[in-house]
């Protein structure tokens, strides 16, 4: 089972994880990304490549898939503003092994942030707005995995 | 003279002042980097986008390449920053 | 924030998932292990040494809370008796910083299965039972998290 | 003589046939090995369940110890498989 999204609209976590236990996994694991009031930010804007957006999603989804022996992968990453402690990314995996969900968990996490065309503008109360920098570190986390491959 | 679709994101698209322009390839643009000289060479705000070429991330027919990477039959390549999804 | 429990009842973790979201952290994530219908089993129980499970339980919550900028904790154990699809096990963990929940969750579902007294068993529809052996790789699942201290 | 409580639980409890039992120590055990040894006598249910040492595992006053542990002024020794839990 396969489910990805992209969207403006909040989810809710609980609701993928019951559709996930719905497939007798014998473990389930998650991530929820949220935004985080740093340095008094206010909200948070994500633009994205329409198209090539869905495309990198979808990829990821089943390079998961494919590496792990899954019954069930959700990855739902929302576009648009969003202010503080608003839901932004939700990756929720069903697996037999304890393990292979936890992984492909992190994977999915990690990859996410190198691998698919999103840009957070962050913005503060006073109206000023900066653009995030990409982190040599999400560089480093998301390249462990092709080491993992090998 | 190819036809090309140009689209720009995040502070590339605000720099510029463009979501997306149609453009007329010269046949002598064979790579990114190419392409990035010859639309730096566009206008004021142009320059100042492709000033520092490692901020720029380039896409062809929405795959990521290399600046080195041949345009090819490319009918949509997309510039911007690095991506900071998640 | 710390929740520990050792339970007869179910949990929900859609409601311990939206507890850790109201610390207003970056980051949630969360392992539910499930009761899987292998070999035919219809029926698990957990069996456990009352007072020394839940001090192994408060231990290992403080010691991810030590080893991580975590803002909340919460472990849920089951005893007794669980049907197949039941849940028997909930890690969910908020933190500002992605790894760190991810870690931390990891580290707590491969500690569980070492390191706090609780035993399974397996019962079949015709009434056979059969204690479940301890395995190698749950050993060097929750040995990493040596090294990684060292 | 020590008053000493010691627990079994899992399959060590089935084969035994016993949830725990209250015993008098002599002086000279002074080790888990030793308390084993001694266990092992009472009976043949004991016996059994003591049979293959590897699988045993112990908790003095509920933390787990080796088999070559001290048993000093312990109050409750447990005995039992190793643990399978999460």
């Amino acid at each position: 089972m396969k489910y990805v999204s992209l969207q403006q609209a909040d989810f809710d976590p609980g609701a993928e994880q019951a559709k996930l236990e719905a497939l007798s996994p014998g473990a389930v694991s998650s991530f929820t990304g949220l935004v985080r009031g740093d340095d008094g930010i206010s909200a948070m804007t994500l633009e994205h490549y329409p198209g090539m957006t869905e495309a990198a999603l979808n990829a990821l989804a089943d390079e998961a898939l494919s590496r792990w022996p899954l019954k069930g992968v959700v990855l739902i990453h929302r576009i648009g503003r969003m202010t503080v402690g608003e839901r932004i990314v939700q990756v929720t995996i069903a697996s037999d092994h304890r393990a292979a969900a936890l992984e492909a968990c992190a994977f999915l996490i990690d990859r996410l942030k190198t691998n698919a065309p999103f840009w957070k503008q962050e913005e503060w109360s006073d109206g000023k707005c900066r653009w995030v920098e990409a982190k040599c570190s999400d560089d480093a986390a998301a390249e462990r995995w092709d080491q993992a491959a090998k | 003279m190819t036809k090309v679709k140009i689209l720009y994101f995040a502070w590339v698209r605000e720099q510029i002042g463009l979501t997306e322009e149609q453009v007329e390839l010269p046949a002598e643009i064979e790579t990114v980097a190419n392409l990035i000289d010859w639309l730096a060479g566009r206008s004021d705000t142009h320059a100042l986008a492709f000033a520092d070429r490692s901020k720029i991330r380039c896409a062809i027919d929405q795959s990521i390449v290399a600046q080195d990477a041949s345009i090819g039959v490319a009918k949509e390549i997309a510039f911007f920053p690095p991506v900071t999804g998640g």
